[in-house]
């Protein structure tokens, strides 16, 4: 038995602190954003720093709050435990924590004005807090449960504009089919302890015989229906196709910086979600192959002979399926945050490829993908927030001439469609580059969802080289440019800069990820060996 | 000393990073640094660093010969599990690589970086775009110099690459000119031709060595050329010996590609439409060595076949001959040099190929130095008299007296006379070749090539001298009255000519001469004496005595203002012609552009426009169709969506309820 | 301790399940969503008791169900009042309650 | 044992008719008063699992304070109390859709058999040790539901003065 300490939550202690105090101040009739913003920016960096340390990078081990036997103790070890501290987890936290990191830093630069500043922040942390708490679970309904305080925060955040009716009518969306996911979810979850009378996601998965007693008769069929019923419930979040639909309007509707967070952070909540429910009953197959387990009692049952195939089938249709739609749709879009939410969707694809394969190095990919893909397109939103911020239609044509006008918006902007697109020293090419070896290595009809991968990634390239021609080749039409025409005819020298009119929050956020893309696209195995760890602690672990 | 020089060779990274650095620098603020000549005085500055680092590394490597120091950094690894693919998993590396090879390079592409830099300011003053011309030369000096560097094929690719983009951008600096733009595309194009075969050597490489057992193999080490000091690759059993010499010849051609080796030969003298500054320092003395620099590498690293050899002494031998044969007729001061360039490459691509890898090294070595000088002198001509025909010129021997000794100091160097630098290294090239040829007799026509060739370099670069300097005054009048160059010029030509002179005879000093011993120390190929040490005096004498007749001859024809002009009837002329038309290839390539490919074309035309262009606007229409028509399913009502999700729980239901346990090979049953 | 038929008790949670469904694919005011969506999760609900009951026969385990329940009666009262929330902005805006007239964002 | 099968057919009817009922009828005050009697009927299938202490929690949330809240919606979204929501045709898609999904999960159920079906009671004292106690994480998490969940709803409603 392993024992979890209560400083397992230490990061979720800042962020509920923060979040707290927030609404404390927000209560006795406190406005001012820029405190707000900073108590959340702080809480979120505090937290990121204990998990950071948690997972010993070099510099802030010696903080570390959790004691190295409990990371990555195997799950058998739990004894039903609600929450297991695994690597794996912990970069899931580090990445939902950056993303919301550059979400809140970009939203310093919101008008000072602005009402609703305190329940932003407040919202923000609590979905963060949501998302953390998820990553910590053995078990599925903890696991649901965080992935519904996540979902409660991010409908209001998507809504909390109030008077715009594209945020309510989003948030609407958003809710109706979140609810209905949420309710499948839990039906599937309910069908699985129906079946064996434990969620504990461990359990779950392999032989009841750690619980000590049988299962119920029948019970393989209700197990795959409620795994069904999960596929279903997570995948919404996920934004697999066929539960992709509701994004496209919410990313469009919601604010930018609640896009980016959606993009960047809350699409990550469920892949982990997929990745810690449906690992074990994939694995198990192998696991029975190689090792069967010791039977002591006689009530050894097992799921069902080879559970792990058919849901490999699924998750590899549903990756390809996802990558192929999201990009056939971007094409014809004509509105920017449109088409970076269907590319959002194919990206989810490409994500996807690591839990179908389901080996080490996949994991590892999938990993770096969805690490990657926080800086890529939270960046990318922050950029198009920033870009309307500034008075420049939501439409692609509307882009005429940006990265002319605006050399650091629209170099940033180029380098984070160029990362989408997978260009060499980009960490968007190194992240396919490792998903597509592994897909490879680990032979079979995996090649295949490498090979889907490699034409979607070409055929991204037809999207995203329109609207870096747009930027960079059109001029702006007339009107638009009651602006120094000069500047954008190249006669006089553009501000070398222009960050004032962006605020310098988001200055920093867009700052932050396009060094990112450039830093992990040249040198990526700084993370890619703690991925390579993460994945295969898990593998061992569960 | 020796220590703490060879404790700068973990830090060999800071040299190309000193004109990263400048090339940043100008990139970003260039346009604001009128004041340093538009940043040519970063772009000075980051070479400067760089040369000193290099030098002094170098120096390191002399005073511990034969060392290597690899610092590298694995920046991609993808572990194998041992099965599957490439069972012991890959990883992609970058890192420098010391070595006796790159010590050599490093000298060479600094030293000749930073003096073409300096006189760049001066001869670049008057010129538009001054910022883009620094901050490009800046990058391709950090690009090849990370290409010198680098310890695995893969950067070395990498920068290779890198190298040819700066290569297109330079040579197209004049890009209003159309023939400049035309050159540049040129350039690009053909040497694209050897970067594929380049590239699909590595991926022969790769795949030969990737099963080659746990750590053996390229697979496991990314593509390395060295591990712990010793030759990585070399000695490795190779499975399939067919596929080892296929990569080779792939190797010689990404090399002829950008040394202009026959037949990719053609775009290097059109690439003189850039500044005379960048043919001196990209298309004479570094990145166009760096083609005999990869076969230099892999006859070290990984080796060649004796199949392998022959082709390159082939081509290197026929090159030779070849380029300076059409280097004696022209009127264009640039092109006879860049000519002479192509025919010297090819004498390096002959050592290499003969087995004597540091041979061809050590005449890279001189090269640069008086070819770079030649550049250099004629460039401070150009600039002087401000056109490039020979003919238009004559007696600046008086006006420009440093230019046209420097232009004399190299002409000497090239033309192989005693004791300038490249009378040492060529004679070396040519006896090393004859003595490969005593046990390998199919290489004996190109080594009488090669000692043809000597008489004619020696002829047409005197020639070329005493058209532009000797005489008593210019032969077209209407030429504006030349001056010496400002200093920024002529101090790079007095180094140069100095160089020029010592280069050779620096082979004499123990520790700078153990620097190429230490590199053959690594030949792989059995047999080959690893250095050519002993000159047989016939053999020098021939070869001088052909250098000096050579001379003579210019003399005689051109000398003292003197035009020789050859009659219409005489039996040369349809020869002169002939090499005037470049051997009618680039004729060739434009007859056989307009009649065959045009016909050819035509009918591909109606191909493409109606097969080919048909399917991919099929394919464009049938996507943006699909996407028009998909793109419904987005609603707006959230009801459809939420119908998406009750369907897809539907068919997840379904497949893994019925349709799972009726299928055993789903894993039902 | 009585004996009740679990088969029935998971059909029965199936059939709700099915009603909640087939509302929400065919209503469109969001009230009457609610209430589908509500109906869907006291099926679940329903199986957690019903099962929690079951499991509760073995020592030491199946207080998990029930206590699930409770946390999942609380939780689908906040989506209630999450919901209602919503709708009354939305109402407020658009004069209407009909999600499948809120179409502003498609394509 | 009859009994018990009696009421629990007797709970099923009703809790299947209500619940059609309340999606179905056209008048949202109706509609209301189905949905609390379908919650109703739930809370009695918990007093026959022998899970009093659910019951009365389903009562008391469920058919008191979620009722209510529908009811306040339905009040505040409509200028008259009565009106008729406009019918929609039911088509056969989703009532198939809905149909396949109930007949797999049927299918499925009545793979259970009967020797199974024995169901124990537990005393609410372990049930709320168990929550507190093992379990309370879940309670903690739906505690950190609801702070967003009210503070949000609050602001979202809350007319704003600007």
């Amino acid at each position: 038995m392993t024992a979890i300490p209560w400083t397992v939550f230490v990061p979720e202690l800042f962020l509920l602190g923060a979040a707290l105090l927030i609404f404390l101040l927000d209560s006795v009739g406190f406005r001012w954003l820029e405190v707000f913003g900073g108590l959340a920016t702080g809480g979120i960096v505090l937290a990121l720093l204990a998990v950071l340390a948690d997972l010993r990078f070099a510099p802030l081990a010696a903080f570390a709050t959790v004691p190295a036997n409990v990371v990555d103790a195997p799950w058998s070890q739990l004894g039903g435990s609600l929450v297991a501290v695994t690597s794996f987890g912990l970069v899931f936290q580090a990445i939902f924590l950056t993303s919301a990191l550059l979400v809140s830093l970009s939203s310093l630069s919101r008008p000072t004005k602005e009402k609703g500043a305190a329940i932003f922040f407040g919202l923000l942390l609590f979905a963060t807090l949501g998302m953390t708490l998820a990553a910590l679970s053995a078990d599925l309904i903890f696991l649901l449960l965080s992935i519904e305080i996540t979902g409660i925060s991010t409908y209001l955040l998507v809504g909390y504009t109030r008077r715009d009716p594209r945020g309510l009518e989003a948030a609407m969306k958003f809710y109706i089919i979140g609810a209905l996911s949420a309710a499948l979810s839990f039906f599937g979850a309910s069908l699985l302890y129906a079946a064996y009378g434990t969620t504990s996601l461990y359990a779950l998965g392999t032989t009841v015989v750690y619980l000590g007693h049988p299962p119920l008769d029948g019970a393989t069929s209700i197990a795959l229906l409620g795994y069904a019923f999960l596929i279903v419930g997570i995948g919404f979040k996920v934004t697999a196709v066929p539960f992709q639909a509701w994004a496209v309007d919410v990313y469009d509707g919601a604010p930018s910086d609640v896009s980016a967070f959606l993009a960047g952070g809350s699409k990550k909540v469920g892949l982990f979600g997929y990745f810690l429910v449906f690992l074990v009953p994939i694995l198990f197959a192998g696991r029975l192959a190689t090792a069967p387990p010791a039977c002591p009692v006689g009530l050894c049952v097992t799921l069902h002979p080879d559970f792990g195939v058919p849901l490999q089938v699924i998750f590899g249709v549903m990756a390809i399926v996802t990558m192929t739609v999201g990009n056939v749709l971007a094409l014809q879009q004509s509105e920017m945050k449109r088409m970076l939410a269907y590319s959002s969707i194919s990206q989810a694809g490409y994500m996807l490829i690591g839990l179908a394969v389901a080996t080490s190095p996949a994991i590892a990919g999938a990993l770096l993908q969805i690490f990657a893909h926080v800086f890529m397109k939270a960046g990318a939103f922050l950029v198009v927030g920033a870009v309307a911020g500034l008075g420049i239609g939501s439409k692609i044509e509307d882009w005429k001439g940006v990265g002319l006008r605006y050399p650091y918006l629209g170099l940033s902007f180029a380098v984070m469609l160029l990362s989408l697109a997978g260009v060499p020293l980009t960490v968007g090419f190194v992240s396919k580059f490792v998903l597509f070896s592994a897909a490879v290595q680990a032979q079979g009809w995996f090649v295949w969802l490498a090979v889907a991968g490699l034409l979607n990634s070409a055929l991204s390239v037809f999207y995203y080289a329109r609207v870096l021609r747009v930027m960079y080749m059109e001029r702006p039409e007339p009107r638009s440019a009651a602006l120094p025409s000069g500047a954008v005819l190249g006669g006089s020298e553009p501000p070398l800069l222009a960050l004032g009119g962006i605020g310098y929050g988001r200055a920093i956020a867009i700052g932050i990820a396009v060094v990112a893309i450039f830093a992990f696209g040249v040198y990526p195995q700084v993370v890619l060996s703690t991925f390579q760890n993460a994945a295969n602690h898990l593998l061992q672990a569960l | 000393m020796s220590g703490t020089l060879s404790a700068l060779f973990p830090w060999a990274f800071l040299v190309p990073l000193a004109p990263t650095l400048a090339f940043v620098i100008i990139g970003l603020f260039g346009r604001r640094m009128q004041r340093l000549e538009w940043g040519g005085w970063v772009a000075v500055g980051g070479a400067f660093v760089a040369m000193v680092l290099g030098v002094l590394i170098a120096v390191g490597e002399m005073l511990s010969p034969g060392t290597y120091s690899d610092r590298s950094v694995a920046w991609l690894t993808l572990p194998g599990n041992g099965t599957g693919a490439f069972p012991h998993g890959f990883s992609l590396v970058m890192g420098t690589l010391v070595d006796p090879l790159s010590a050599i390079m490093l000298i060479v592409v600094t030293v000749v970086g930073f003096l073409v830099m300096l006189f760049s300011i001066g001869y670049m003053h008057r010129d538009q775009g001054l910022p883009r011309y620094y901050a490009e030369l800046s990058l391709f000096l950090a690009s090849m110099l990370g290409l010198v560097l680098a310890d695995n094929l893969l950067q070395f690719f990498l920068f290779w690459e890198l190298v040819g983009v700066c290569s297109y951008f330079l040579i197209g600096f004049y890009y209003a000119k159309p023939s400049a733009a035309s050159a540049a595309k040129e350039a690009f194009l053909v040497t694209r031709i050897g970067d594929v075969l380049f590239l699909l050597g590595i991926f022969i490489y790769f795949d030969l060595f990737a099963t080659a057992g746990p750590g053996a193999g390229w697979a496991a080490s990314g593509f390395l050329f060295v591990s712990h000091g010793a030759p990585f690759l070399a000695g490795v059993p190779v499975s399939n010996a067919t596929l080892f010499t296929v990569a080779g010849l792939m190797m010689l051609g990404g090399a002829a590609g950008k040394s202009a080796q026959f037949p990719l030969d053609v775009w290097l003298p059109d690439a003189m439409e850039g500044p005379t500054t960048v043919s001196a320092l990209i298309h004479a003395a570094t990145m166009v060595a760096a083609g005999v620099y990869l076969l230099a590498v892999v006859s070290v690293f990984i080796g060649f076949t004796a199949t392998d050899q022959l082709l390159i002494v082939a081509i290197g031998g026929f090159t030779t001959f070849w380029a300076a044969s059409m280097a004696l007729v022209h009127r264009d001061i640039k092109r006879v040099i860049a000519y002479s360039t192509v025919s010297q490459l090819g004498y390096m691509v002959l050592a290499v190929g003969a087995g004597f890898t540091m041979v061809g090294l050590y005449h890279l070595f001189t090269h640069a130095f008086f070819k770079a000088l030649l550049f250099l002198a004629a460039g401070a001509v150009i600039h002087a008299v401000e056109t490039q025909d020979l003919f238009k010129m004559g007696g600046l021997r008086k006006s420009m007296r440093i230019t046209s000794i420097g232009f004399l100091i190299g002409a000497l160097s090239l033309s192989g006379i005693p004791p300038f630098a490249g009378f040492f290294s060529k004679d070396d090239v040519l006896g090393s070749v004859y003595q490969a040829a005593q046990s390998h007799p199919a290489y004996w026509p190109f080594l009488i090539l090669a000692y043809a060739t000597v008489f004619m370099t020696a002829y047409y670069i005197f020639r070329a001298w005493f058209l532009a300097f000797s005489g008593d005054h210019p032969r077209d009048p209407t030429l504006p009255h030349a001056h010496e160059a400002p200093w920024t010029m002529t101090v790079p030509i007095v180094i140069l000519s100095g160089l020029a002179i010592v280069a050779g005879l620096l082979a004499f000093v123990p520790q700078f001469g153990g620097l190429f011993r230490a590199g053959a120390g690594f030949l792989p190929t059995p047999g080959v004496p690893p250095t050519y040490t002993t000159t047989s005096l016939l053999l020098s004498g021939l070869s001088v005595g052909l250098g000096l007749t050579g001379i003579l001859t210019a003399y005689v024809l051109w000398g003292n203002g003197r035009v020789f002009t050859l009659a219409e009837s005489s039996a040369v002329q349809p020869i002169r012609r002939l090499l005037l038309e470049r051997y009618y290839v680039k004729a060739g390539v434009d007859w056989f552009g307009l009649r065959v490919v045009y016909t050819v074309s035509r009918f591909l035309a109606f191909v493409d426009e109606y097969i080919i262009d048909g399917t991919v606007h099929g394919f464009e229409r049938m996507f943006s169709e699909l996407s028009t028509r998909a793109r419904r399913v987005q609603s707006g009502v959230v009801l459809d969506y939420a119908a998406y999700v009750v369907v897809g729980l539907a068919i997840f239901l379904v497949f893994l309820y019925l349709v799972v346990p009726a299928f055993p090979a789903l894993g039902g049953g | 301790m009585t004996d009740l038929p679990l088969a029935a008790f998971l059909g029965l949670s199936a059939v709700l399940l099915g009603i909640g469904i087939f509302g929400i694919l065919t209503r469109r005011n969001f009230i009457l969503l609610l209430i589908a969506i509500e109906v869907a999760m006291n099926a679940a609900i329903l199986n957690f008791v019903v099962f929690g009951a079951y499991w509760g026969g073995t020592p030491g385990y199946g207080l998990e169900g029930p206590s699930i329940a409770v946390v999942l009666v609380g939780l689908a009262a906040t989506e209630v009042a999450v919901g209602l929330a919503i709708v009354l902005a939305l109402n407020r805006l658009r004069g209407s309650i009909n999600v499948a007239e809120a179409t502003v964002l498609k394509l | 044992m009859i009994l018990d099968l009696l009421a629990f057919l007797v709970l099923a009817v009703t809790a299947v008719v209500t619940a059609l009922a309340a999606l179905l009828v056209r008048e949202l005050v109706h509609t209301i008063v189905w949905v609390a009697l379908f919650f109703v009927s739930l809370a009695g299938f918990y007093f026959l699992v022998s899970a009093p202490f659910l019951g009365v929690l389903q009562l008391g949330v469920y058919a008191g304070a979620v009722t209510i809240l529908l009811l306040f919606g339905v009040m505040v979204t409509r200028k008259r109390i009565f009106a008729r929501e406009a019918a929609t045709g039911l088509g056969p898609a989703p009532v198939a859709l809905a149909l396949l999904i109930v007949v797999v999960l049927a299918t499925a159920a009545s793979t259970i058999p009967s020797s199974t079906t024995q169901v124990h009671g537990y005393s609410v004292d372990a049930l709320s040790a168990a929550l507190f106690g093992t379990y309370g994480a879940w309670l903690l998490l739906l505690g950190l539901v609801m702070l967003p969940a009210l503070a949000g709803a609050i602001y979202l409603v809350r007319e704003g003065r600007e």
